[in-house]
């Protein structure tokens, strides 16, 4: 079974910032991406916990695996789509069978 | 005093309020009681539904027409104007960056549709009556702060040269058709063109229902409002005080214009709770998305762990009180 | 013709069908207005129990008897049949590949309930009446269109040689006890066992505010309908075409076995209905797995976002203003 | 005799029996039905607050005062009591260890609300009244089971001399402020606070609809059951048993006691229900932090999969038949 | 603290195939795994968010833990399983403490 | 783009034990973490999905992203806040761009 080396970037952040994460990570070349909803959190922001009335409390995942060659660009996108808002960013490495999906 | 005293306690022992307090008890215990989130929100647009629903069929079978256009005008125009209010209090008395005063100024101009429901129903209990376009002048207050918050903000980045454009066109849409507004001004002109026969058909869901669904909410509010005093650590004594005085100013606004524009009893009280209440939905929103260095750990908390109770707890049968004394 | 106007005209100023477009509106504004999944789910889930209680408890009280078998048996032969015609169409005037025609045949073979629903609704507010197993037809007429469909897919597999057995016993039992058809026949058979008297006790919360949460659902259903016409890009003008006269062909087709099968005008517009609707809870999670290659951005936009709210708006009043023509 | 299968069968055609048996078989058949957690979690936060409210309000309207304090007092003393019985009877006739015989003793000890509130819909369908105070009980027969299990579980730690401590104040506090005990005693002060005129106010929403909501509920109750037994490897017959025979056993415990501190047959009825019925929310979760090693796959499924049912189908018309009998 | 390596096995796949990926992880050799529900993500088959109304649109992740040597096998199994359903798979290392659980 | 190791530590267990864990992991050191509630899974002790009525059967999903300095003081930390409670917990390498952030 051969196996292709990707990136896996996943991004905790607010969730009324999700959207703009995602169009940024779409217009740096990602072909896809999944979004964790209703996340609860801690960081230098304080506590996180969605209050059922406003988003301004909730986290969301997002994750997006993509080739290592724009993994860099995505990641950057990312990063400036986020700016001030709160969230942290990651990546790391994976195996998939799909080269081509990616 | 005395009435105002009776009036007062008597508010305290509605079901709803004592839901309310039942909530903040458990938060403060730290209980493990929550309200999962997919209800709480449920809850709201319920809430936010019913109350346009009839705003709208109460106006329509009222004899209104065009003599609500002041009212209207003049609901905008506090909202617009309570923001520079606040921020130059917030300026002189806290140690608020700027952006963090115009972003708390902004929740003060806009609305609080739960306060605001709770009058309706504190009212209600004794039985006085309000106009009915009240609740559109609930939906038109929404916006108008958080423009006059972003203007203040800017000025800030004016003097340090990095004026950000005021609104992307995207971030207007945001604003404008922001969900608590599609349902608060969609429910009312739902309610406005089905009328009290529509509203007769819902009637056993958005209108018999409503208080129960209320006390719900409001035990919510309570474990809410408590947590995020718990978990906050900013509010100096002078942001506290604010969170205070703040809506007593805001309802002597409120109350004065709604005098000026010829509102009944029941309506300039009204008016007045929604001039004094901080919203704690549809800005925090807006606000995070427009002015993300903005600390939400300060406008939250002061609006909806501090002045939120405040009202519900001691300003309205306060302003209702003083209020139906000046009128009668 | 004035009638069939005025009545569609009436149908529209319904809060329900307001609240329908008010989702519409929100969604295309792509306002950020949403109905938690878990409430939506629940909507639906009280939607069915609600309306097989209703429909069994007055059952019990009628005198129907045998005589509802012929009713039964023709609403099942029509489910079965419809795909074919459907499929037929689909393959003259479209692109769609055999499994996506199939696919799309048992969506439109098989019925919605809130179509239904807000049918019900309409006959009430105009005061007609209806033969109470029409509701156990609903349960009826949700499967055989799946058989149908997956015979029409296989046909295709045949003649490439990869012909797939029509039924792993798994997929059997997923389909015959899907959540929608426990729902509605276990709510029918609970409502024909404890009678018109056990229906009286959970009437306060399964009858009278049906109305209302028929609003919430259809606001949500305008939401969900609007964003997937917004996101899909795979529907040509000839199958948007298809999705507006298959209910008509359907309805057509109801309303005659209606008809045969000696319905009343009420009974009879709602086998309109139903044979016009087109299923998205039920068939779309059968096809899923039955025949994953056909593409849900196909089917779904189809029938949630054109048929269902071409039937919702359109089809109702005008399928129920002919036959009552017909009928009087 | 034959009172009691006719009270019996009239019981089980309830709307509500029938949607928990609803609920069993689609379990059973693995369809794909499904409350979603959200609701679930909203409907018992819904049925605890209702019935303290109702609690309260019928306790302040009533002149019961003083006298309810015996009541109350026998009601810790049975909670207290039940697991050390049960205790005993586990290590005699099962293979559990010391640590899981405990931990189902604390839940046999401990109170089902949904099987009380069905009991208590139950006798309101007969016309039989109950003292308003039994709904207290409920609150305070949750908690001592556990202290119960506890010692029961510390006993065997000492013999092995690693004898925990009881209670870490942290664990105290779990137990106390448990969200199911805020919403009783929290629904039950409101309600005896405001009185029935507060109650009335909220009874479209927390009183009228109350039965409907129930069918939700349980059906909800025979989708988990029957997963729960599905899944449930651990249940030897003797555990089945133990299942069966020991709410018999808490049955006429509980109704010797209410016949002791003067209950009326309808009370007498509910404290033997609540003698008899095996607690699956508080109790769990108290006794997973508590004692980890308990087996989960133990207690609830015999507290749900079995005593439950049990309780429901054929416990509650049993022990009311036959303390109508006494009474009579 | 000794670590032992482990193969983690992330599927996103739509939901009402979620009972076949586990069906086929635990044929495969794979002893435990878990279920993250409601998830959103848009890939080649366009937007998926849960409707409410039919698990049709929504997304599910499942992740399950096993040892390197049956990691292909689950991994195949897996991939089987999804057929020609909406999904992606992708595997990275992760180090336990407990080697025997997994 | 300068890219920092860190370790990511992620803990399945079940829901009741998630404010131990996150409480142990702050005093370890860890300067965040992110929740993700509503899991259902399986293992060694059987089923786990949530019943709605008691948290005894729901699973929640705690990441924590840390330094590879204090990994192994958490992952003890952690491992010692859940006992003898359902759980499992693994690690990895993940690459973030604030080194000062974790
Ligand atoms: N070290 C961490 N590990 C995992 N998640 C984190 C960490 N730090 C922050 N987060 C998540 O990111 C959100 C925003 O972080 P912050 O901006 O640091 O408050 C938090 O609410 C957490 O959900
Ligand atoms: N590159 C990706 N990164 C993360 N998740 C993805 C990616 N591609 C697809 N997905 C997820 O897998 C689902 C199915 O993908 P697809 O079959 O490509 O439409 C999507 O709805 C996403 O939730
Ligand atoms: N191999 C695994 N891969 C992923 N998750 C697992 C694995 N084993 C256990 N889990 C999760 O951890 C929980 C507790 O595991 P256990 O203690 O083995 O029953 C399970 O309910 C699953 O959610
Ligand atoms: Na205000
Ligand atoms: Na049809
Ligand atoms: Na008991």
């Amino acid at each position: 079974m051969q196996m292709f080396t990707k990136k896996k970037i996943e991004v905790v952040v607010e969730a009324i910032y999700a959207p703009r994460v995602v169009e940024a990570a779409k217009n740096a070349g990602a072909k896809g991406y999944t979004v964790l909803p209703n996340l609860q959190g801690s960081g230098t922001h304080g506590d996180r916990r969605g209050s059922g009335l406003s988003g301004a409390f909730e986290n969301v995942m997002v994750i997006c695996v993509v080739d290592p060659s724009i993994a860099s660009t995505v990641m950057t996108a990312i990063k400036e789509a986020i700016g001030d808002a709160i969230g942290v960013l990651y990546a790391s490495d994976v195996e998939v069978l799909r080269d081509e999906h990616f | 005093m005395a009435d105002v005293l009776a009036v007062a306690a008597s508010n305290l022992v509605s079901p709803a309020i004592l839901a309310f307090l039942l909530g903040g008890l458990a938060g403060f215990l730290r209980s493990d009681l929550e309200i999962p989130e997919a209800i709480a929100k449920g809850l709201s647009i319920y809430l936010m539904l019913a109350i346009g629903l009839k705003g709208g069929a109460s106006l329509a079978s009222s004899d209104a027409g065009m003599s609500i256009l002041p009212g209207l005008i003049a609901a905008v125009l506090l909202s617009f104007l309570i923001p520079y209010i606040a921020f130059f209090l917030l300026r002189m008395t806290t140690r608020f960056s700027t952006i963090d005063s115009a972003a708390v100024s902004a929740h003060y101009g806009s609305v609080s549709i739960v306060t605001f429901v709770t009058a309706t129903q504190f009212l209600t209990s004794l039985d006085i009556t309000y106009e009915a376009y009240i609740i559109a002048m609930v939906a038109l207050m929404e916006t108008p702060a958080i423009v006059s918050g972003l203007l203040l903000a800017r000025k800030k980045g004016a003097e340090n040269g990095t004026k950000p454009p005021l609104f992307q066109p995207e971030m207007l849409r945001e604003i404008l058709f922001n969900g608590s507004i599609m349902l608060l001004l969609g429910g009312f002109v739902i309610g406005w063109a089905t009328g009290e026969q529509g509203l007769e058909t819902v009637a056993p869901f958005f209108v018999d229902p409503f208080q129960g669904v209320l006390c719900l909410f409001l035990l919510d509010m309570g474990l809410v409002a408590a947590h995020r005093l718990r978990t906050a650590s900013s509010l100096s004594p002078s942001a506290i005080a604010f969170g205070l005085y703040m809506p007593i100013i805001g309802a002597v606004l409120g109350g004065a214009t709604g005098y000026a524009v010829g509102l009944s009893a029941g309506g300039t009280t009204l008016l007045a709770v929604l001039a004094a209440s901080a919203s704690y939905i549809a800005v925090p929103a807006a606000i995070r998305l427009a002015l993300p260095k903005a600390d939400p750990g300060i406008f939250i908390p002061l609006s909806l762990g501090v002045t939120f109770p405040f009202n519900v707890l001691v300003g309205i049968p306060l302003y209702a009180a003083v209020i139906a004394t000046l009128y009668s």
